[in-house]
């Protein structure tokens, strides 16, 4: 641990004020870096952490604030002037281009160079390097759009380390990432750190905070609430400073169990359901009113699966069967006429319709199974929109309010309530939770066993094996594409289910 | 849950100060507004209305009866833009559907004695059916190439911009079809209530699109197929029926164009009826405030946009301007528009002052 | 593998959809040549260059302007523009070389202004550009609605030098283009600013958030296309040996076509420079075809050009699926 | 082996155009000449290509309407490397080096122009008190026939200071913008205006309507003067809306072939070959009217 009262900041960031039209997204925020130390920001969902972030990387311009780097009052006025600063940052979003090669990515605007050329050779190889002190081996010629999210985070998180820089800045970079990729991040965050970096970090996981940072700043409604050194201050305290409330917040784990489906009625089961190259084939049963959790590591096959069950793509062979008859999905239309919803991992390209307003994301998916004709009246857009505002705790301005504008974890809300304002019998929830705030992630998964327990159907799929292992009445595991375990709650615990996941105790 | 908030707060459309200069059909309004002012200033008698043969006579009704078709092609145009798509076929669809009616109705005139006598051949509700159904076809090819093989909407429609002409010359032999047949004339140059035929059918036309968009869902799709087309199709919108739909419809539009514009001159000029009128269209379109980037339209917007067109062009030619100098007349207006349209424009302004 | 399944797909297109081009194209002119006699011979390969050298270097700016996300109408305007001016100071007794120069970086400096404009004011390039079509091909009647003749010795002596290739011969025009082409390969592979380019279309806003400059590279981009449309414009008055506000119109669409065709999104970020040489090539062996046939009326010729272009995007785009 | 001729066309932008074709193909047709055809949708550069693959196939004869005057040199000095002889029609061109075509068959358009004012000075003086206020509706700017009517027209009235054209604007040889232009000058100018003289029939056509929905009287109170002679003009005329056309003939296929075997079998052609052309005013229509082919 490097951080001592007696260091200057090397970025001190004070009084900070941004609005947006109809929001006040920053009054009077501040923050405090020192090197060799990892900082954590933490707040709930719309506190105002990654504007923060984008106003002391340039992104946007303050009204009011200062910014000083090293003693010197700075204005970035571009995201490269923050780098020619020292700063490097991983934004929220993943933020690469995904027809550019995963070594350019990482490489563009600072290009090894021969001749006056680009250098592509030593480009692939540094990149190729670079990759494998995060573990990750791909090949770096190839498009990055041909990754899932998580090596794209990585490819980002990659990229910020290859900026050599005073201050690095990563914005949620946990939340596509799975335990085992935490973990090495960590370990290169902490050499970094040996090496007296300053590191900004955000996440919604007490469990990281505590597992890596020195200083914890608390954002609430855009103010800082407060700097505190990680050690003393206690993870309930920490949550309630989040909400503002001396209130107890319920801790993980409290509500577990809280379905406990009749193992009766099949609902939906695949018959060797497989995609040449994507999926081997799989035989998986879902029952009525039973939450099913999918467990797997990184690239296991689980996001491949929910997109055959929806029809998102089309199965080369095998069957779904629901109630006894035995259909194929080629859209996902077809899918939802069966009463199935899914709520896909990738918000940004395959959620959010980022122009149209939070009422119409809401309420596309119902509008859609409704048909062309019969328009929603905008009295009951409008009362589904709040309801589902209220219910879920969605931070915005208005329901007119485009969706792009929302903080992250308020998009993600968003793009739940959409599908379960279809009230499907089947809902597939593709790391449903990802970047969202302690609180509401509590909150949801508790919305979500209720929906359960009234009868409907929940694929969950999530990195986070303890909420998997908490939420679940049952646990199917996949390894390299292929179904291989089937659990019921209780056979597997924290430890327990690392081993299978990772191939040590089933065939 | 744990954010309080108000309900009534939060179905109050719009983020409190919904004030004039905000509103999104401002600027264009405001662009027409300055341009009928400058035309007020030094046109004499510009905005003088007399009735004359029992109908409306003026300067005004020229420029609602002459943008009357590309107000039409903008409506089609402004859907395909939303999808973020773009037809640059227009034209040449108002070529042939102009040709097919025309020569359907047709008429030659016969000299018989020295008087000219006039002969039509099919009844006029067949040929404009006619018209509008091979508009229709080329509406649904434009889809299919689009959505069906994938093809690149500028190319998938590029093809029939080219032959689309091709086909009308065939069918008239490269010969100007001139129509005797006098009911047909009503359509582009027909009054009713002293106005103009063609405003009614242009308003017909807004009206049905708008209802279709506010009491449908076809607005809300639309948008999200342009702003998003994996995640609309994600949420279960057919995305691909969508898309043909725009064609047809653009293309039924540019149909109906085609029929007013070979009415108005009372022939069908297959080589020179409707050219250009796609880039007139897509102007229209993005001066009414629609990007072309898709997503948001509006189709008040577009027909805005085609009356400072259509305003312009009559500027032009009432002032005298030489006809050498038009272009740099037009062009200079349409940056300057197009400037002060710019959200930047009033940034850019406030950090100057400050 | 899956990777967001349909842009995974299109990344991989434009690499099948240039091979296919090079295909298709080697396809249509062995039945050229079976069909018509003397279609194969050399020289006729030859002049599908000479004829059309400033069709690939505006297709070349296009190319650059396209992958970067956006779109100049204007470039066969300016190019005219080009041929005007230089007609004009030519006929003012300029000497050529400063005139070449002159044009060169008049062009620049338009499609340099049009890149500003939309970069500072957020327009969209379509319309920008359009306006500046309109007003380049009016500044060309504000210099002379007629035609100006082009009598200067270099530019006559470039208009009729015939450089022995392979047994033919090309233009000197043709040359140019040729190394704008490899000039312009080189640059979107192995600079900063071609590969920022590329960046740009594929997400103007993360190659902002990596620190790309984006406003520059979208005004540099447009004054390249420019650049390319003015030296076409010289190429074209050395071709042409006159300056006319009527020349070459419409030729922003052969070559956003040619573009497109040579396996470039329209919405940017992928293809290849390369690509606009065949689909430039394709393009004019279209033209070239329909001249040796010489049966087709006006309006069949029509015809089958749209017929042409549909058989080459759709078996163009079957063939990048079924590889797919 | 029949003769070839390889004739490259402006495009098919008007009925005067498409007459033109039609009579080059059938006289070729009559002949027993081969044609090769190549339309080059109103672009020079097409029709250099055009050129570039005739000479590529060895034809005996090149024959085109120019598009354009200039920027021809180069192609015609291939054309003549490869020992083709060129004939122009319809168009002249300038070149350095008036050998590099044999024969230029056509019409001239600026003496269209002058006649079309010659009709009106001969109307003025046989109506002294009428007003002769001109407007003019111009082809597409900066083509040559726009150029040459405007020019013809305007030498002769400079002569006659009750013409004057008060208003002048591209109609671009179309109805539509014909139409268009004309309803803005009656708009703008109203009674004043007491001609018209259109560069072509068709906006001559447009501009008609526009008259007559403007509650006037065309061939009375506006006089019509245009020039190319087609049918519609005929019919205009026929029904008194039109006063006069100039006749541009369309019919050169005969001609064309005629001196392409005349210069294939070697011998000497006129460089200049004009086309017979009349003019026609109302008068004469109904007379005229069934003799019309086109
Ligand atoms: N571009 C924008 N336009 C309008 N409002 C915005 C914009 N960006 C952010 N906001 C608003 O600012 C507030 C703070 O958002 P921010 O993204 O900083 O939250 P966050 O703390 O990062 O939340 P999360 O944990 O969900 O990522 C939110 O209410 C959001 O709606
Ligand atoms: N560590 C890795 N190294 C290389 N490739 C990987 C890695 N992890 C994932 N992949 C790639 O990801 C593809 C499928 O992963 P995907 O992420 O969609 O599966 P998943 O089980 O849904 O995982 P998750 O939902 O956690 O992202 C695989 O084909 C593989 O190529
Ligand atoms: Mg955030
Ligand atoms: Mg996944």
């Amino acid at each position: 641990m490097g951080a001592s009262a007696t260091q200057v900041p090397v970025l001190e960031v004070t009084g900070i004020h941004k609005q947006f039209p109809g929001v006040k997204a920053l009054s009077d925020a501040g923050l405090r870096l020192y090197p060799g130390e990892v900082h954590t920001l933490m707040g709930q969902n719309g506190a105002g952490k990654s504007t923060l972030i984008k106003v002391l990387t340039g992104v946007y311009q303050p009204e009011r604030g200062s910014i000083v780097l090293d003693g010197k009052a700075i204005a970035p006025g571009s995201t490269q002037d923050a780098q020619i600063l020292g700063i490097s940052t991983v934004y929220q979003e993943v933020n690469l281009c995904p027809n550019l090669s995963v070594a350019e990515n990482i490489f563009i605007g600072r290009y090894p160079r021969r001749f006056g050329m680009i250098d592509w050779r030593a480009m692939r190889r540094d990149a190729a390097a670079l990759l494998a002190r995060l573990q990750i081996d791909i090949d770096v010629s190839k498009p990055l759009s041909t990754y899932p999210l998580a090596i794209q985070q990585m490819v980002a998180i990659g990229r910020a380390l290859n900026i050599s820089a005073r201050v690095l800045i990563l914005d949620e970079p946990t939340s596509s990432l799975d335990e085992n990729e935490v973990q090495l991040l960590f370990s290169v965050l902490r050499s970094l750190r040996e090496q007296g970096m300053a590191i900004l970090f955000v996440t919604h996981f007490l469990e990281q905070t505590y597992a890596i940072s020195d200083r914890i700043t608390v954002m609430r409604n855009g103010e800082r609430e407060g700097e505190y050194l990680c050690s003393e201050l206690s993870r309930l305290a920490l949550v309630n400073k989040m909400v503002g409330a001396p209130e107890a917040a319920p801790e993980q784990g409290a509500s577990a169990g809280a379905t406990n489906a009749p193992q009766g009625e099949t609902f939906l089961a695949t018959r060797a359901l497989a995609r040449k190259g994507v999926l081997a084939p799989v035989d998986l049963a879902i029952h009525k009113g039973e939450l099913l959790g999918l467990a797997g590591l990184l690239g296991s096959g689980r996001t491949e699966t929910a997109r055959l069950l929806f029809g998102a793509d089309k199965a080369d062979s095998g069957a779904i069967e629901i109630g006894g008859r035995s259909r194929s999905f080629s859209t996902p239309r077809d899918a939802i006429a069966e009463g199935i919803g899914f709520c896909s991992e990738d918000r940004k390209h395959e959620g959010a319709i980022l122009s149209l307003s939070v009422r119409e994301n809401l309420i596309l998916a119902l509008q859609a199974r409704q048909g062309l004709l019969r328009a929603i009246p905008m009295r009951r857009q409008q009362e589904l929109a709040t309801y589902y505002v209220q219910q879920l705790g969605i931070k915005t301005a208005s329901i007119e309010t485009p969706i792009g504008t929302l903080s992250g974890g308020n998009q993600q809300k968003v793009l739940l309530a959409r599908w379960l304002a279809t009230e499907p019998k089947l809902m597939i929830l593709d790391e449903p939770t990802r970047g969202i705030d302690v609180r509401a992630k509590q909150e949801i998964m508790d919305y979500v066993t209720t929906l359960c327990r009234k009868g409907m159907s929940i694929l969950f799929i999530s990195s986070e094996l303890p909420e998997v292992l908490r939420v679940s009445d049952r646990i199917v595991v996949m390894r390299d594409r292929n179904v291989c375990g089937e659990y019921r709650r209780g056979e597997l615990d924290d430890s327990s289910v690392l081993h299978v996941i990772a191939g040590e105790g089933c065939a | 849950m744990n954010v309080p908030l108000n309900p009534a707060a939060l179905t109050s459309a719009q983020p409190a100060s919904p004030s004039l200069f905000q509103h999104p059909l401002f600027r264009p309004l405001a662009a027409l507004a300055v341009l009928l002012l400058i035309d007020f200033a030094l046109i004499p008698g510009f905005f003088k209305l007399e009735i004359r043969d029992g109908h409306l006579y003026g300067g005004l009704v020229d420029i609602v009866n002459r943008a009357a078709p590309l107000m039409l092609a903008a409506i089609g145009m402004t859907l395909v833009i939303a999808t973020r798509g773009i037809d640059i076929s227009v034209g040449a669809v108002v070529a042939l559907s102009g040709t097919v009616a025309s020569m359907l109705i047709g008429g030659t005139m016969v000299m018989n004695n020295g008087v000219p006598e006039y002969v039509a051949q099919t009844p006029m509700a067949l040929a404009i059916l006619a018209a509008l159904g091979a508009a229709l076809l080329c509406g649904l090819w434009n889809g299919f190439l689009v959505a069906g093989l994938g093809l690149q909407p500028i190319v998938a429609t590029l093809i029939l911009m080219v032959a689309g002409r091709g086909l009308a010359q065939l069918l008239t032999d490269g010969q100007i079809v001139t129509v005797y047949y006098q009911p047909f004339f009503f359509l582009g140059s027909g009054y009713l209530f002293g106005l103009p035929f063609a405003l009614f059918v242009v308003v017909a036309v807004f009206a049905v699109t708008s209802f279709l968009m506010r009491h449908t869902a076809l607005g809300l799709f639309i948008q999200a197929v342009g702003v998003n087309p994996v995640a609309a199709r994600l949420a279960g919108i057919r995305t691909a029926a969508l898309i043909v739909f725009v064609y047809v419809f653009s293309a039924a539009c540019a149909g109906m164009a085609g029929l007013m514009i070979s009415s108005n001159v009372k022939s069908a000029d297959a080589n020179n009826a409707g050219l250009l009128l796609e880039l007139d269209a897509i102007l229209a379109v993005t001066l009414g405030g629609t990007l072309l980037a898709g997503g948001k339209f509006s189709l008040v917007g577009s027909i805005i946009g085609a009356l400072i067109i259509q305003t312009l062009t009559y500027t032009i030619y009432s002032l005298g301007v030489p006809p050498e100098v038009n272009m740099v007349v037009k062009s200079v207006v349409v940056f300057l528009i197009c400037i002060s349209q710019s959200d930047q424009l009033k940034t850019l302004w406030k950090r100057r002052a400050a | 593998m899956r990777g967001v399944s349909g842009v995974g797909k299109l990344a991989a297109a434009p690499w099948f959809t240039s091979m296919v081009t090079v295909v298709l194209l080697l396809a249509m002119l062995v039945i050229g040549g079976q069909a018509y006699e003397g279609f194969l011979s050399l020289q006729v390969m030859l002049n599908l260059l000479i004829d059309n050298a400033f069709l690939l270097v505006i297709a070349i700016g296009m190319c650059f302007v396209i992958l970067s996300g956006g779109i100049d109408l204007s470039v066969g305007a300016v190019l005219a523009l080009a041929t005007m001016i230089a007609a004009w100071l030519l006929q003012a007794g300029w000497p050529p070389l400063a005139v070449i120069a002159l044009v060169l970086l008049g062009g620049s400096a338009f499609g340099g202004a049009m890149g500003a404009i939309i970069h500072v004011f957020r327009l969209q390039p379509f319309i920008v550009t359009l306006a500046g079509m309109f007003l380049a091909r009016g500044l060309c009647y504000l210099i002379s609605i007629e035609s100006i003749t082009i009598e200067d010795p270099l530019f006559v002596a470039m208009s009729q030098t015939q450089i022995p290739f392979l047994g033919g011969f090309l233009s000197p025009g043709a040359l140019i283009a040729l190394l704008m082409l490899a000039l312009a390969v080189w640059v979107a592979h192995f600079s900063s600013f071609g590969r920022a380019v590329y960046a740009v279309g594929g997400n103007e806003q993360s190659a902002e958030m990596m620190g790309l400059s984006v406003g520059r590279t979208k005004i540099l981009v447009y004054a390249f296309s420019g650049f390319c449309a003015a030296l076409a414009g010289v190429l074209f008055s050395f071709y042409m040996l006159s300056g006319y506000g009527l020349h070459a119109q419409g030729t922003e669409l052969d070559a956003i076509a040619a573009v497109v065709i040579g396996g470039t999104l329209l919405t940017g970020g992928y293809g290849y420079v390369l690509g606009a040489l065949s689909g430039v090539l394709v393009l004019g062996t279209i033209q070239t075809l329909i001249a040796f046939d010489g049966t087709l009326s006006s309006w069949w010729t029509k015809i089958v050009i749209g017929a042409l272009l549909f058989v080459f995007c759709v078996v163009q785009r079957l063939m990048g699926m079924r590889q797919k | 082996k029949p003769l070839t001729i390889g004739f490259s066309q402006v495009g098919a932008e008007s009925e005067w155009r498409t007459a033109n074709t039609a009579s080059i193909k059938s006289a070729a047709k009559q002949a027993g000449v081969n044609l090769k055809f190549a339309d080059a949708q109103q672009r020079q550069e097409n029709q250099v290509k055009a050129i570039r693959s005739f000479i590529a196939q060895r034809v005996d004869v090149i024959a085109f309407s120019p598009v354009v005057e200039s920027g021809w040199d180069t192609v015609l000095r291939e054309a003549k490397a490869a020992k083709i002889p060129v004939i122009l029609t319809d168009r002249a061109v300038k070149v350095s080096d008036p050998s590099l075509y044999v024969s230029f068959i056509g019409s001239d358009f600026v003496e269209e122009g002058r006649r079309a004012a010659r009709w009106l000075v001969e109307h003025q003086k046989k109506n002294p008190n009428r007003g002769y206020n001109i407007v003019e509706l111009q082809g597409t700017v900066g083509s040559a026939p726009a150029l040459d009517r405007k020019a013809g027209f305007a030498e002769v009235i400079a002569g006659n200071p009750k013409l004057k054209i008060i208003r002048s604007q591209t109609g671009d040889f179309t109805r539509a913008k014909g139409k268009e232009v004309m309803e803005a000058f009656l708009k703008s100018e109203g009674k004043n205006i007491n001609v018209l003289y259109a560069h072509n029939d068709d906006m001559a056509i447009g501009a008609i309507q526009a008259i007559e929905e403007a509650g006037l009287k065309p061939g009375k109170d506006i006089l019509v003067v245009s020039i190319d002679g087609v049918k519609g003009a005929f019919e205009a005329m026929l029904q008194g809306k039109l006063n006069v056309t100039v006749e541009c003939n369309p019919l050169l296929g005969p001609q064309l072939v005629q001196t392409a075997q005349l210069v294939k079998a070697g011998k000497p052609v006129p460089k200049r070959i004009t086309v017979n052309e009349g003019v026609f005013p109302a008068e004469v229509a109904a007379k005229e009217f069934p003799n019309r082919k086109y």
